[in-house]
């Protein structure tokens, strides 16, 4: 029987195809293949379920048993935040040309080039700076891309990565920078973060500024949800030093926090998810890296981008890639790093999302986050037996020390119980924070929810 | 038979031209509390908004939708070739988008995604299954961040024999995909480069006179895009092994093999696989991908974590110690792991033995019917053998004729409804290359559709130079003017530099 | 504060018509309204939410509290099946083209009126009738419909409904009929199941065959799931009598069964539910009327339809309205009848499902039924205390009548209780049946389902 | 600004002329058990399969993708005017997709489905204090359907007090909509229908000259389609009200009024809302649509059932005895009451209000541009008072000067993006009529280029005069012949009945 995904899997198709290609068996074509290359034996995997039913009763079945943050009560974050996800996003995301696109022509791709300059450009008025790159894997790997821009910029080897720092991205940029343990390695050096402020110790990295430094990378706000004080201070020094200052953003803070390239920053780098992208499991990172439009810094870009330009009928814009022969698809090893298949569909997505919020949108939204997360850490600090770190100066995100004996592990799996989703547990990354958790507050949070979560966790500790 | 065809045009205004002050396309929820301003550090609230349009919710979804239908995507018809377009099917979309997966935070605890860890897991298995691998990961969010894992994991693994001073030189071939050199060289890597011979194929011999004690790693991939087989695959992966460095196979071309070959049973000790090509997932104008790793038990200690692993019944995400760490956050683009997962059950070993069939076979048809129109010829044709899943052809001789570029052809096929084909990676050996890739999932119809326009373009170049040169007429777009495009006073990413650049205002004017 | 969904909304743009419009208050322009039409007190409803978080919030907060047929076993039929949506239904119905067509004209249009035609002529395939009207609210409603054709046809006045009827169908079809309480109505005779073989009466059908009598209204497989035996004879009769033999049918069944219209039915109606469309609460209904191509029926039609047609370009085909002007939007109350909106969204997705299934696919979708339900009525007869009341020649539906002391109400709340929504409750319509119920079994049950079914009912009879 | 724009054209052959033998698209379940032959009575098992395609999954994707591509919708622009045309959020599209709506039978338990139940009585509740009525339903599928339960309401409602012989006559106007007169006859009504006066209105004594005990109802919309509201329209239901009859307030054209008027404080006895109009449901193409329909509480025992009914917390279907029975199987289209409802919870008193007033602003300011355009004149221009949410106007001078009627006007629009006006139901009072309806949900940029637009084409009109009368030009197909259309040996409905026809075999050739 023919297998629906294949129209040719139908007989008189496959027998069409043989016939004019002139051989009498399908396995004559295989002739390149060596004898004893071939499998030693078949592929044992059951056979196929032709049947769409089964096919969806069997991923159901399996995907029933996860539990959601739909369904329960979330305060997990720590880098990758639950938000909002407007419907626009999702039929955009769904049409079946953004979904199928392939790399066509420039005419025929137009309407996705476009939405990825409208991505650019909006991405860039959030961070306030005028070239952006089309996206990278990750936030993580948007950091190191933007190291190691700056260790070809500056001809050195040494990044200083500013704490505190969240172990996924480290360790991506740890990984990219090829770590410490070999040659030609790019030194990655993380000062901690300073346990008074929750922020990055300036003192301390100031200290560290030797000639060899390519970059200060710092994040803001930061990973423990701190809006970082020090920034210009930093850019100041890094630039006194000859170094490139590196900043991750969250970009949703853009409405309320001053974008970080007017604090100093060269290279500004942060995470696309929240701008649109659901949850996904974690697969819903992706990267951006934008700086001023300035060859020193786009000479060193190892992704794609498109710019605007013109056609052969006057007056009419479309799209190309500029510096395409600088990328590893044009320069092989010679190119700047490397770039493939990454995260474009949702770059149209965030250029929804983005075209969405407009100005007065991320402002409100700033602040509707700012306003829920202050609330629920000064609800929460009321709890007997739970300490607000830092109680000021952060957006989101705030740390939760418990002293009541119970093991922030202990507390969650009770808060689990209530179909509450504890925060990120903090304790194997960061011990000197003590008996520590990430929570994370968003616009998908009521008053009501943050007030269950303080009935649940008053009942938990008592 | 060609069909009268136009694409879409909505003359489209940027979303930054549309909209008016005031407008609103989202309002966020109000907040719980006053937001007063104290809730920000002094002197980092923001005090000039963000450049951004104001838009309404209708006219922005208009907009995105009026962009939608100006790609083609596989709404049309595309045998871009090295990239497998396949078939996507909606039921996995559909099923992605429902809250058991989309709305999945990844830091919960297992125990509240053990259906998702089940269908990493299975799938893991089923990949150790068609390679020989003994252990995949999906961490690596495209082939070339596959590669780039490769280059890691080699690290670590001579790192931990102490040879990572001496193993500096990572080996491939002029035609293995750029990502392999890409990143090795990213990786501190030295690239040795294997020509390619008379034949089309890079010779034993020559592998053999640059792999040394300094030789970390192999990095190749098989068949080639031309189409061709490494008939010595296996005594290449011997010549390495012997000096002791490690085989990577990019099997991002293993459409024409699959059920056919295991890439551990020729000996190669690590293998990607495409999930977004081979296996059914959309390819988005390129991701969320995902580029499976698989590697022998002998590397499986210095591969990223978490690793899943099934115990007593449980399913648990667990650390590498002494792996790579991470090559990205998470464990993955998991969406595109179910969505593949649900293709492998549906196509199950008898579909993918046939995809592999069908894809052969359709590559050969087409070559059949394509060596017939004047102006076409074949990369090598003395590599008379039948090719696999893909066949390198040239238009040399055309452009010799005509003036006409490959570029130009394909720029007036999409004025039939067919997107452009894949030309070559760099570097290019072969003169005005294309490559289609016919896949399993277009009919017999489809893919005479697309040599028929092929032919008719040939055709019309011949009769009408300027027709295809000045090609496209039935598109979104005309041809675009690439003159600007790597001038720094002209190329512009973003709008603000484009109206920096041009002295125009905010509106555009 | 603008309102998302209206861009005028924004102050500068109403000032901008206002202006242009030359008036200086928005209250001006309705003067025609006399003072004394308005509203006594303004509308009293909550203000707008214009976040589209706190919608989402407020929907899913109360749609949760339903519990579905995807995560309850379900075995309710009875007129309105749960069938399998094949995905690429999904994906076309949300196409937002045609999710928001209009009326436009023949060419902007084309896409649309070309699946309605292919709609037409693939359930024409499936009926295997030439003459096929766009579809109507429901199948109550086409069988109305054909019957109040019948009467047009026929000059007479009297229909005959053979039992069983769904008391739904029943109570849309006595509607249209104008009831049997007044004037110029239709009278409709309802001639009941004979019990013995849960099949139409043909004997007591054809002792009302009167002169007076329009129509015999008769479905296969009926409402309580029989394949009828007796369509052919029935037929036979009416035509002596100068009736039209009106029959409806479930398409889903037309893989395995012999079109009605073999068996001599003039008009063919149905629902079109099965065909693709989700359950929806009861909101997936849609029925169909086809009749050979004939203009003594064409002419009666109520309905719209599209036929191909040319264009004004040689080769090129499009589409038209046929017969527009016999419709109530041609000739208001001298029209057949009346239409306006209907179901027309769903008639896209029934071609797409039929081309989807093809002969292959209907054929098997019926063994798959025929098999399961039969499978299920062997399993479940083997219950202590259970009847399967007519074990053969039954499609997708049986009946089963429970002789252990409980009633319908209370197994099926001891089902509930299970997560198995058991069978239709048939004791008030057909206490003639005793205590029985009406079970489905589609293509939806794996045999695991069955045997689900059964432990639980043996159970709940213990 | 005219912009230049083209429809998408793929030549799309007919899902019937495709595929070919043995392929499939959709592969059911295997049988259970063997589904053996005598599982159907003999004789009856079908052995000639129904003449339907054979077609791949991907390749009726692809089908049904280019058909929507070929579909304006409202990606283009449309003000198509009696359809109140709206912005329909894709949140609750999103909602009514999902298992808790989607995958509801109605034949479920009520315990089983409070939400939905819960969100029915809200919205009745919602359109009670809309509309002054107190109870309503949603059963009718579509507004004719609900005019048709008017119908019927008043035969129940008469039939109850023995009056049914006698009440025979329903009365309409000329200018309303072509359902009410439509299904008044078809309950069995003698249709009187009230002629237009001088003043486009209807007047009070024709009224008075018709009504009598022989009356049952007046059914009326108001504002009618050309923006005129009857100022004497409590005096209207006054007079029916004297004899004895009811009063149905078609209430589809209440965009305008939204929040100004109650249909019960009018008097009407009954009124219908269009939910896939007026509450931002979509249309569809013709539905799924639901004519929500609302009474007093004299009429409610006549109301069709099941009636949801609040009972101690726990919501509960219940049958109306003494009433209709049934206008339609279940509740009603229950999806698109979740979207209205959520519709209004987004909109709020507040939301209505302003809606109402954007659309009658945005008719008045169109109206101020199409009147400064040559060739369009206003329906009853003595009406100087401002129209509401529509104008009719006509293009009969303008027919007069260049031959070219607004049929010809309306295609050539469709070049440009904009898709057609409604002209006008029957019986057609003005020459060449047009009416738009701006409503709330277009930009004033989209307003202005719709009106750009016909300026544009009656500009060309008197230059090129064949560019009109031949368009559309830039659209999926050319006009069509309708020349076969109603004549019974080329009508076709079907395919089988055109090959039939056409002498054609089954492949269509
Ligand atoms: C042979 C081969 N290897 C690797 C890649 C890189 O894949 P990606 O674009 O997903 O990074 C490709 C993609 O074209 C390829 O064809
Ligand atoms: C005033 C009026 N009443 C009734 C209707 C009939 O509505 P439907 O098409 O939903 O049956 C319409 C639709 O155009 C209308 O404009």
């Amino acid at each position: 029987m023919a297998h629906p995904y294949m129209p040719s899997s139908a007989e008189k198709d496959k027998a069409t195809m043989i016939a004019a290609t002139g051989i009498v068996d399908i396995e004559e074509l295989f002739e390149q293949i060596p004898p004893d290359h071939y499998a030693k034996r078949p592929i044992n995997l059951p056979p196929g379920l032709r049947s769409e039913v089964a096919v969806h009763r069997h991923l159901t079945d399996l995907l029933r048993k996860n539990r959601s943050c739909a369904e329960n009560l979330n305060f997990l974050g720590a880098g990758y935040w639950q938000h909002y996800v407007p419907a626009v996003c999702d039929e955009i995301a769904g049409r079946s040309e953004f979904l199928t696109s392939v790399w066509g022509t420039p005419s025929s791709d137009h309407g996705r080039n476009q939405a990825w300059f409208e991505f650019a450009s909006q991405l860039g008025a959030l961070v306030d700076l005028e070239f952006v790159g089309l996206p990278v894997y990750s936030w993580g790997a948007a950091a190191a891309f933007g190291l190691r821009m700056a260790t070809r910029i500056t001809g050195r080897s040494t990044v200083l990565v500013a704490g505190p720092a969240d172990p996924e991205r480290l360790g991506v940029i740890r990984t990219y920078c090829a770590g410490e343990d070999g040659e030609d390695a790019i030194s990655v050096s993380v000062i901690p973060v300073d346990p008074a402020t929750g922020r990055a110790d300036v003192h301390a990295i100031s200290q560290q500024l030797s000639p060899d430094v390519a970059a200060v990378y710092v994040e803001t706000p930061n990973y423990l949800g701190q809006i970082e004080t020090g920034l210009a201070e930093l850019a100041r020094l890094a630039r006194a030093n000859g170094s490139e200052t590196v900043v991750g953003v969250d970009p949703i803070s853009l409405g309320v926090l001053v974008p970080p390239a007017r604090l100093g920053a060269d290279i500004v780098v942060g995470t696309t998810q929240p701008l649109g992208i659901h949850l996904n499991a974690g697969g819903g990172v992706g990267g951006f890296i934008a700086t001023r439009d300035e060859e020193r810094y786009a000479s060193q870009y190892p992704t794609l981008q498109v710019s605007i330009c013109d056609t052969l009928t006057p007056g009419e814009r479309a799209f190309g890639m500029t510096l395409f022969h600088q990328s590893s698809y044009g320069s092989r090893e010679q190119g700047n790093d490397w770039t493939g298949n990454s995260v474009y569909l949702w770059t149209v997505v965030n250029a929804v999302y983005m075209a969405l919020l407009g100005p007065a949108g991320f402002r409100e939204l700033g602040d509707t986050i700012l306003a829920g997360s202050h609330y629920a850490a000064e609800k929460l600090s009321r709890i007997p037996g739970v300490t607000v770190l830092w109680p000021d100066g952060f957006f989101k995100e705030f740390v939760l020390r418990f002293d009541d004996g119970y093991s922030v592990a202990d507390i969650n799996a009770a808060l689990l119980a209530k179909n509450i989703f504890g925060g990120k547990d903090l304790t194997a990354d960061f011990p000197e924070l003590g008996n520590s958790a990430l929570y994370c507050v968003t616009e998908m949070h009521a008053a009501a929810d943050i007030d269950t979560l303080a009935a649940a966790l008053t009942e938990v500790l008592a | 038979m060609i069909k009268e065809f136009h694409a879409a045009r909505w003359s489209e205004p940027l979303i930054m031209e549309m909209g008016g002050p005031g407008r609103r396309g989202f309002v966020p929820p109000e907040p719980i509390a006053d937001p007063g301003r104290d809730l920000v550090p002094d002197g980092l609230r923001r005090s000039i908004a963000p450049d951004l349009p104001e838009v309404s919710e209708p006219e922005v979804l208009r907009h995105y939708l009026h962009l939608s239908q100006q790609v083609m995507g596989m709404v049309g018809i595309s045998l871009f070739g090295t990239c497998t377009m396949k078939y996507n099917p909606r039921v996995s979309q559909q099923l992605a988008r429902q809250d058991f997966l989309a709305q999945i935070h990844p830091h919960q605890d297992d125990a509240t995604v053990q259906g998702l860890l089940e269908i990493v897991h299975r799938f893991d298995l089923m990949l150790r299954e068609m390679s020989g691998m003994d252990r995949f990961i999906f961490q690596p969010g495209g082939g070339a961040a596959a590669a780039h894992t490769h280059a890691m994991v080699t690290r670590s693994y001579f790192a931990a024999r102490g040879e990572l001073g001496t193993r500096r030189e990572i080996v491939t071939s002029a035609q293995a995909h750029p990502c392999n050199p890409a990143t090795a060289a990213a990786a501190g890597f030295e690239v040795i480069t294997v020509p390619l011979g008379d034949d089309g194929l890079p010779s034993l011999d020559a592998l053999r006179s640059v792999v040394s004690e300094r030789t970390a790693a192999l990095m190749i991939n098989n068949p080639d895009d031309m189409g061709l087989y490494n008939p010595q695959i296996k005594q290449w992966v011997d010549a390495v092994h012997e000096v002791g460095g490690l085989c990577f196979y990019d099997h991002a071309n293993f459409n024409g093999v699959m059920g056919r070959i295991r890439a551990r049973e020729l000996g190669f000790d690590a293998c990607m696989f495409m999930l977004h090509k081979t296996f059914g997932v959309a390819k988005g104008g390129g991701g969320p991908a995902v580029g499976a790793y698989g590697c022998s038990a002998e590397l499986e200690p210095h591969l990223p974590g978490p690793l899943v692993d099934l115990d007593d019944g449980v399913y648990r995400r667990r650390e590498n110690p002494g792996g790579v760490g991470r090559v990205r956050e998470y464990l993955g683009n998991l969406t595109e792991v179910v969505k593949a997962y649900a293709w492998l059950v549906a196509m199950g070993s008898d579909g993918v033995r046939e995809a592999a069939d069908i894809s052969v076979l359709a590559n050969n048809y087409m070559e059949t019917r394509l060596m017939a129109i004047p102006g076409v010829s074949k990369s090598y044709p003395g590599m008379t053998k039948h090719r696999m899943e893909m066949t390198r052809y040239s238009l040399g001789d055309y452009t010799a004729e005509t003036g006409l570029t490959a570029a130009d052809v394909q720029n007036r096929m999409t004025d039939f409804g067919v997107d452009a084909f894949w030309m070559s990676h760099e570097p290019w050996i072969i003169p005005e290359p294309f490559t289609p890739e016919a896949g399993e999932a277009w009919s017999v119809e489809e893919l005479d559709y697309w040599i028929d326009v092929l032919a008719h373009v040939l055709d019309e170049g011949r009769r009408d130079p300027e027709l295809v040169r000045t090609a496209p007429h039935h598109q979104v777009v005309a041809k675009i003017d690439g003159s600007s495009l790597d001038d720094p006073n002209r190329w512009a990413t973003t709008w603000a530099a484009y109206r920096r650049k041009n002295n125009l205002g905010s509106d555009g004017a």
